[in-house]
């Protein structure tokens, strides 16, 4: 056996226990999942650790200011002032940090939010619903779908008490809510089941060879 | 025989003799039979709109030869010069099929130039007429967000409006959230049976609306923990976010008066990696058996292995997300779920802050208008007037 | 009737409305393990782009070569990694030659896998009949330098060995030299880039294998651009079907088929138990 | 001091970003501020790091319980920060606009002198378990349905039958029974189109309003500081 497969058969082998480790935690919580789990978090904290060193702050931060381009100060000093969180008298200035990027990100939401969730719904919402010139189920799917987002609007009314007419019509918005759950829902198992299959197929093929 | 067919024939023969010469030299050179493609035309050169300069956009119409599969062009060249007459140097190479694109290389603001673009095939090329001049300029406003811009004046206005009326004393009537009503109950029944509380703010960073939504939210929970006397867990899985859980979490202590009794480490970080992150709150979920999970933020794949490990511990549990993928695992496996905007009413509904409850009722209005132009929008464009919906193009191109 | 009987029936109900989730899993775990280990081959039908992608290979002559590109990683391979099985034998059974490359890193050792999996019960060799060239980085950029030299990038071969020493390379210098282009692509660099390039530019014939996710975005090429294309794990099941090998993704698909099946059942079975514990609580209720 | 530049900060932040994408010339806030929020949370990550040590040496430190999973965890920890940052192979090497762990150049690094590097424990260990633990998704989906989808209720009923079909109507074995791939399709691409879009109105509205409020000092609870 060379080096090389030695390497990739303890790998393999590591790998299937692993496995097996966690899926122990489906009977119920184990000394198996225990050790799997602590190690998991452990080397997953160290791996991103690194890969943020060599992939952000190297490239993003530090080459750029060997090459003097001063702007990089900037999150450098925010970044040292997050890190004043750990001596309790100066920990006041995170905040500064904190707020900067609180205020870009609540900023660039607002116009990816009003842009992709407002403008362009609306305009995918405005439908044709003339019969002429379309079969007549295209028209029957348009008008259900402007049924489904008006009522389902009129259910995240919070001003407005959910009784006599608006009741009514959010009632209808909780069907088509509920009907969208489910359909996702049930959507959604193909992929899972994937997943499983992918594993068992690690297992019994590259580990036991019995497919 | 006519004269037309003598001519005819001898033009053939001569066509015939000439291709063979041609392809006697292709053969020698092992290069197939060629004529230079046909020329790229109508190019239009204009400077790129709504941007801050150094752009040039350039459209064409196809080569004649281009027409897409395995046919002669392969390639357009596009090359810029500041004179009508050249030189004209190479810019960017484009992919046949392709008739528009833009230069950004190193273009001067104010500055004229001239463009042509290339036809190129295996072996020659064919040059298009010069267009031009042209000249990149700075707009100081984006026309094509005009409409971007007018929602986020209305809505703003809006919610300032109800605001200043909710300054004023108004009272503002808030329907009931079940899941936020349902929210002290179960922080409540926690001390009852002697168990902590865990509170899950998510997995995503600090700049995430939702995650501020959750933060909100775990204030007023803490506040209602350190009533009882509970402990709260919260695994954080960003670093930032866990410094402002901690604030969050303290100062909900000492409003309830019990700074004493609030601990660092009952907040702390995992690790960035979502299925480590899981792996430990799952963790926690079964050794700590906490009487309430809570799972408020945004959440990935990994909502449903936390709400079935938390549902199998006899938990009760309260999710609120704007992940729409997630929710439907949520309301499968949670006692009560927050849906998308009732997670961002949840700040208003639990503390009843009049400022905060004025923009419920700005949002409310501004679905009111929203219906308001699906109707209007509905009419025009099915009396066959398409303008009102254009309104809502993204970017905006009435106006050009 | 004396009430005791009522009582246990009730408990017995109850019990089986609330089954232990782990009697759940259970079920799971075999509706998936057993059609992976005996699958039934559930009946499936060929799409069009896998049907057109197995009409063109099988139209290739005999000698032919053929460049596979690895462009996956573990994540995926479970749906990639039965379409490169498929793929692999169809060219083995065909007489085509195969050259491997990978432009995901992990992609060069996936490729070792399959090939030698593939290779299994046909008389193939490599460096003759197929070779593995390893993983190279640059993604479009080491697509389009095939069009001029392969060497240029690949100078040696995953193993380390030089191309001179390959039979099979000697007579292959760059695009020209190669009949049909696969991409089996989790992302990117992968598929768009191999149309881009070896299709758009120098006119190779190029079908390709993706994920489910990413496959309505890849749809649109075919017929034009791409000559076929398998979605999925269900893609790879048509493959398998077409190429007449029950592989992983036939036993895979039919594990999905079971699984979704027992959850349905599972579904039915709880709401019925439901259903009799009601009428049974209301019974009761009338009784008191 | 204390109260009031965090709130500038927030507010000026906040317009900067609102205005670039209105104001063309003003779009290197844009770049620049997403890259300056990446480079702040990466320095943070030392925070998390100082917790998630403190947390475990205090379990180890107390004899708590578990205490001897903890060491794991920091010896994982500390193996993992030593193999990647000071491994003289330098073991992250740039590749296509990405950093691929654990080569050389071009050349994979593989064997025994590495089969406990950088690489090798995150394929050998994180790969597995990270796909072994979204697997058990599939086993949680089938408990979560079983549970779930009882039909207690009008709308329960309506989200048992939805699930049912859509998921029958996604395999092979679905296309056997009669209207279900058709049923499938049109409960995707209708009433599922229209719920959706319906909520995410609404997230849209919610979050944005939230934004503002951020942004002009109204919500101010993330800064722990109460009025």
């Amino acid at each position: 056996m060379t080096l090389e497969t030695f390497s990739g058969t303890f790998g393999l082998w590591m790998g299937a226990a692993l496995t097996l480790c966690i899926f122990s935690f489906l009977y119920k919580d184990n000394p198996f999942y225990r050790f799997a789990e602590h190690l998991f978090v452990g080397v997953s904290a160290g791996y991103w650790l690194v890969y943020n060193y060599w992939n952000i702050v190297k490239p993003n931060l530090i080459d750029p200011l060997r090459e003097e381009q001063w702007q990089y100060l900037l999150p450098l000093v925010l970044g040292i002032f997050m890190l004043t969180r750990l001596f309790p008298n100066v920990g006041w200035l995170s905040r500064w940090a904190i707020a900067f990027m609180i205020g870009s990100g609540s900023g660039i939401m607002i116009i990816t939010y009003l842009q992709s969730n407002f403008l362009e719904q609306i305009k995918s919402t405005l439908v044709p619903l003339d019969p002429t010139g379309q079969p007549w189920y295209v028209v029957v799917n348009n008008v259900i779908l402007l049924v489904g987002v008006v009522s389902g609007l009129v259910y995240f009314f919070f001003s407005k008490a959910h009784t006599g007419v608006t009741g009514r019509i959010a009632r209808i918005g909780v069907v088509f809510l509920m009907v969208s759950f489910g359909a996702s829902f049930g959507y959604t198992v193909m992929a899972r089941i994937s997943l499983l299959i992918g594993r068992l197929y690690f297992l019994l093929h590259k580990c036991v060879g019995v497919i | 025989m006519s004269f037309a067919g003598a001519r005819l024939l001898h033009i053939s023969l001569c066509v015939l003799a000439g291709s063979l010469v041609l392809c006697g030299q292709a053969l020698c050179q092992s290069a197939p039979p060629d004529t230079p493609p046909s020329p790229a035309t109508d190019l239009v050169v204009k400077d790129t709109p709504d941007d801050d300069g150094g752009s040039v956009t350039l459209s064409w119409s196809l080569s004649a030869d281009d027409k897409g599969g395995a046919k002669d062009v392969l390639s357009y060249e596009i090359r810029r010069s500041k004179s009508p007459d050249g030189p004209f140097t190479t810019i960017k190479k484009v992919l046949k099929g392709t008739s528009s694109t833009t230069d950004e290389k190193k273009v001067e603001n104010n500055v004229d130039y001239y463009y042509q673009v290339v036809t190129k095939d295996a072996s020659s090329e064919t040059p298009s007429a010069v267009a031009g001049p042209v000249r990149a300029h700075v707009q100081w406003f984006n026309l094509g967000r005009l409409n971007t811009l007018l929602i986020t004046i209305l809505y703003t206005a809006l919610l300032l409006y109800f605001i200043s009326r909710a300054k004023k004393g108004e009272k503002l009537f808030v329907r009931r959230i079940a899941g936020l009503d349902a929210l002290d109950e179960a922080v409540g029944c926690a001390p009852e049976m002697g168990k902590p509380a865990l509170y899950v703010p998510g997995i995503s960073t600090i700049s995430d609306v939702a995650t501020i939504a959750s933060v909100n939210i775990l204030s007023g929970v803490a506040r209602t923990v350190a009533d009882y006397d509970t402990r709260l867990i919260v695994p954080n899985f960003d670093p930032i976010v866990m410094t402002v859980a901690q604030e969050v979490v303290r100062e909900g202590y000492m409003a309830a008066g019990k700074p004493e009794a609030y601990r660092e480490e009952d907040v702390f970080y995992v690790t960035s990696s979502q299925f480590p992150f899981v792996a430990a709150v799952d963790g926690i979920m079964v050794r700590e058996r906490p009487a309430t999970n809570l799972f408020i933020g945004m959440f990935f794949a990994e909502s449903l292995i936390l709400a079935e490990t938390g549902a199998s511990t006899g938990a009760i549990q309260i999710a609120g997300t704007d992940a729409i993928a997630q929710l439907p695992f949520f309301i499968a496996a949670c006692d009560y779920t927050l849906i998308g905007e009732e997670l961002y009413a949840a700040s208003a509904y639990l503390s009843r802050a009049p400022l905060l409850l004025g923009s419920l009722k700005g949002q409310d209005w501004m679905k009111m208008f929203l219906i308001g132009c699906i109707f209007i929008g509905l009419v025009t464009l099915n009396v066959g007037f398409a303008g009102f919906k254009s309104l809502f193009d993204l970017p905006l191109t009435i106006f050009r | 009737m004396g009430s005791v009987p009522v009582e246990a029936r009730r408990s017995l109900v109850d019990r089986l409305k609330d089954i232990d989730r782990r009697v759940i899993f259970v079920f799971i775990a075999v509706a998936v393990i057993i059609p992976l280990v005996w699958p039934i081959g559930l009946s499936l039908k060929a799409s069009p782009p896998a049907r057109a992608l197995f009409n063109e290979v099988e139209s290739l002559p005999r000698g032919s070569i053929v460049l596979m590109a690895f462009d996956y990683d573990p994540a995926t391979e479970i749906e990639l990694g039965p379409m490169s099985l498929a793929f692999l034998k169809q060219c083995f059974r065909k007489g085509l030659k195969v050259v491997g490359l990978a432009l995901w890193p992990q992609g060069a050792q996936l490729a070792r896998t399959s090939f030698s999996e593939a290779a299994e019960g046909y008389d193939v060799r490599y460096g003759v009949d197929y070779v593995n060239l390893g993983f190279k980085a640059g993604g479009i950029v080491v697509i389009d330098s095939l069009g001029k030299n392969i060497r240029a990038s690949f100078p040696v071969d995953v193993d380390g060995r030089p191309l001179s020493e390959l039979p099979l390379m000697k007579s292959i210098r760059n695009f020209a030299d190669i009949d049909f282009v696969m991409s089996l692509s989790a992302g990117d660099p992968g598929l768009p880039f191999w149309i881009m390039i070896a299709q758009g530019r120098y006119g190779r014939k190029v079908g390709g294998g993706c994920t489910a996710v990413s496959a309505p975005m890849l749809y649109p090429y075919f017929p034009n651009q791409l000559v076929g294309l398998l979605g999925g794990m269900k893609g790879a099941a048509e493959y398998e079907l077409l190429v007449g090998e029950k592989g992983p993704a036939t036993r895979g698909m039919d594990a999905q088929s079971i699984a979704h099946a027992a959850i349905v059942i599972f579904i039915l079975i709880g709401n019925i138990f439901f259903f009799i514990s009601r009428r049974r609580q209301k019974l009761m209720g009338a009784r008191t | 001091m204390r109260r009031q530049v965090p709130l500038v900060i927030c507010f000026v932040a906040g317009v900067l970003m609102l205005a670039q994408s209105f104001v063309p010339p003003l779009n290197w806030f844009y770049t620049n501020a997403l890259a300056w929020a990446r480079i702040i949370s990466c320095i943070a990550v030392f925070i998390g790091l100082i917790s998630l040590v403190r947390l475990h040496a205090t379990k180890v430190r107390r004899r708590a319980a578990d205490w001897k999973f903890s060491i794991i965890t920091l010896l994982a920890l500390l193996y993992m920060m030593l193999a990647g940052l000071l491994t003289r192979y330098g073991v992250f090497v740039k590749l296509h606009g990405q950093c691929v762990p654990g080569s050389m150049g071009d050349k994979i690094v593989t064997g025994f002198q590495n089969a406990f590097n950088f690489q090798d424990i995150f394929l050998n260990i994180q790969i597995p378990v990270q796909a072994t633990m979204f697997s058990l998704l599939a086993f949680y989906i089938a408990s979560a349905a079983f549970r779930a989808f009882r039909a207690r209720t009008f709308e329960a009923t309506l989200l048992l039958v939805a699930a049912t079909i859509v998921m029958l109507g996604r395999v092979p074995v679905g296309h056997y029974i009669w209207g279900v791939p058709q049923a499938t399709a049109w409960i995707l691409d209708v009433p599922n189109t229209a719920a959706k879009r319906g909520i995410m109105i609404g997230i849209g509205l919610g979050m944005t309003s939230t934004a503002l409020k951020i942004m002009l000092g109204i919500e101010r609870t993330y800064l722990g500081i109460k009025d």
